[in-house]
């Protein structure tokens, strides 16, 4: 039982979607695409979802959202009975999203194909650096490119209806200071900034660098070539601390 | 510049381009207004490597022509790097590319329409791979990202323009009744 | 595999790999002992090459081979790069250019603070470009410049302001949808 069991995850598993299970459904009975027979349709389906709640798959809610529409489609079936109307077919719209999407799985297959032929040719690696040309570019590239920056960093922006604080100077100098090994090895500043959530984090960060510098607190070195920064601890901070100029 | 020269210069520059290389690319370098004598170093070019290299061939995509192995050293290539260089997208970033590229450009909702299920995960490798890039909004409620393919979704799958994407089979049976 | 065969497979990976290609590297990975063979398809190549192309050849290079332009090629290339860079952006360029449209007016050690590495050669294209300006100085250890967009920015990227950036979180947002 258990191999047909797996075979039915499986085949479950591989669906693309609620469209797609009754596409299978429909070609693996060989119903009239211009005729489905709505009631076995949604006897299968329903069963199919059956089996999925059995074997205690997580369904995904548009195959539920589906079954509701089916039922509403078979529903009108049988209260208008055999008889002629000037209505519209009430299986019409649904029969129209089923081929189109049916339509879209054979361009899939075929842009598949295509791919396993030409996605193997390749050209001379990139070597130098990477040019990315002007009429490629729009505003939402660099929106997406400051924020691959910021996935980078590890960092996630708040959701903007919870309303941040702006990150303390002075608090995170202290926390800062506290990261830095008391040992005066060097430790590289970027190293903190993964630690931080966002990018208002990152600036507060810097200019705490910058006053723990100025301070005497700590000590900077940046390696050769490299620019990266590395922080090495000198002494705590004085504790009558005054700022000026900021904020 | 005779044909000779010209054909040498466009060999050269397809050997270190890493995107096709076009006309008016050439044309601006060399400022000679010969686009007739460049196009057919082009063609001239192409004939030449198809016949006297089975390892190599010239392709003509996004608009460009590129310097590259055949299909059939892909595996001798994935051999010698010992792994897969190629990207092996899933079924549903077929169907999500199908859909974008022959309705772009087209919003995320629109798209999950289509499909009957949502695409979000897709749509998110589908812009790492560069295989599709955001070019305005549409103009109703929520102002939502509309979607387009790139030059490198017409590079990768060998296609000079979205012109030679196959054609789409007709369902006009359903209108017909 | 005969000779062909083996001529073409070279030439496929002498185009991908910017590497010195070495027979013994070679025949390890094919595993067939046939070093005569092997031999015979770099030399065939290399003849073959130096002959039918004027623009590459094959370099005998440290007991490898490699597929390279000519000397008299470098002109051209050097040329077509500067052209490409002048009109387009480089990736690092494009990065910095993100940062400071999103947190203007920011220091170029804040810059380099968030990519992790040196921008100072980038700033200095994009000011080129006209794309960014300086607006002030920061009043904080060594007054170190602060850089924003410039009015071009906004034009060359169809802004009315800065307000229609798009909003970041929108993106975090596409993988829920």
């Amino acid at each position: 039982m258990a191999s047909v069991e797996e075979s039915l995850i499986f085949s479950i598993e591989n669906f693309q979607g609620p469209l797609d299970l009754l596409l299978h459904l429909i070609r693996k009975e060989e119903m009239d695409i211009f005729d489905i027979p709505i009631i076995k349709l949604v006897d299968q389906y329903e069963s199919y979802i059956q089996k999925m709640k059995d074997l205690n798959l997580t369904i995904a809610s548009e195959y539920i959202y589906m079954l509701s529409i089916l039922l509403n489609i078979k529903a009108k079936i049988l209260i208008k009975g055999k008889k002629e109307t000037k209505e519209e077919d009430p299986r019409t719209p649904l029969v129209k999203q089923i081929m189109e999407y049916e339509k879209i799985k054979k361009l899939a297959d075929e842009l598949k194909e295509i791919y396993t032929i030409w996605g193997g040719t390749y050209s001379r690696e990139d070597k130098g650096e990477e040019i990315l040309f002007i009429e490629d570019l729009n505003i939402y590239q660099i929106a997406e490119a400051f924020n691959n920056i910021l996935k980078k960093l590890k960092l996630r922006e708040k959701p903007p209806f919870i309303s941040v604080k702006r990150p303390d100077i002075k608090e995170m100098m202290v926390s800062l200071l506290n990261f830095l090994p008391k040992n005066k090895k060097p430790f590289p500043f970027y190293d903190y900034l993964l630690t931080l959530k966002s990018s208002l984090e990152v600036i507060t960060a810097f200019l705490s660098m910058l006053e723990l510098i100025r301070l005497g607190s700590v000590k900077y070195l940046i390696k050769d070539g490299k620019d990266e920064i590395y922080l090495i601890y000198l002494k705590e901070l004085p504790k009558d601390l005054i700022f000026e100029g900021y904020i | 510049m005779d044909l000779k020269e010209k054909v040498s210069i466009l060999e050269a520059l397809l050997l270190v381009s890493t995107k096709p290389l076009k006309i008016n690319q050439v044309m601006e370098i060399f400022q000679d207004g010969d686009e007739k004598g460049w196009e057919e170093a082009f063609s001239f070019l192409e004939k030449h490597f198809n016949k006297e290299h089975n390892g190599l061939m010239i392709q003509r995509v996004a608009k460009g022509i590129r310097l590259t192995t055949k299909p059939q050293m892909e595996e001798y290539i994935k051999t010698f790097y010992q792994k897969n260089i190629k990207h092996n997208f899933s079924r549903a970033a077929f169907e999500v590319l199908a859909i974008i590229a022959y309705n772009q450009p087209i919003t995320i909702p629109e798209i999950n329409a289509i499909r009957g299920i949502s695409s979000g995960g897709v749509i998110k490798t589908l812009l790492e791979k560069k295989m599709i890039k955001i070019t305005g909004r549409k103009n109703v409620v929520g102002k939502p990202f509309l979607f387009s393919t790139t030059e490198e979704f017409l590079i990768r799958f060998g296609l000079n323009s979205l012109k030679d994407l196959p054609k789409v089979e007709e369902f006009n049976a359903l209108e017909a009744e």
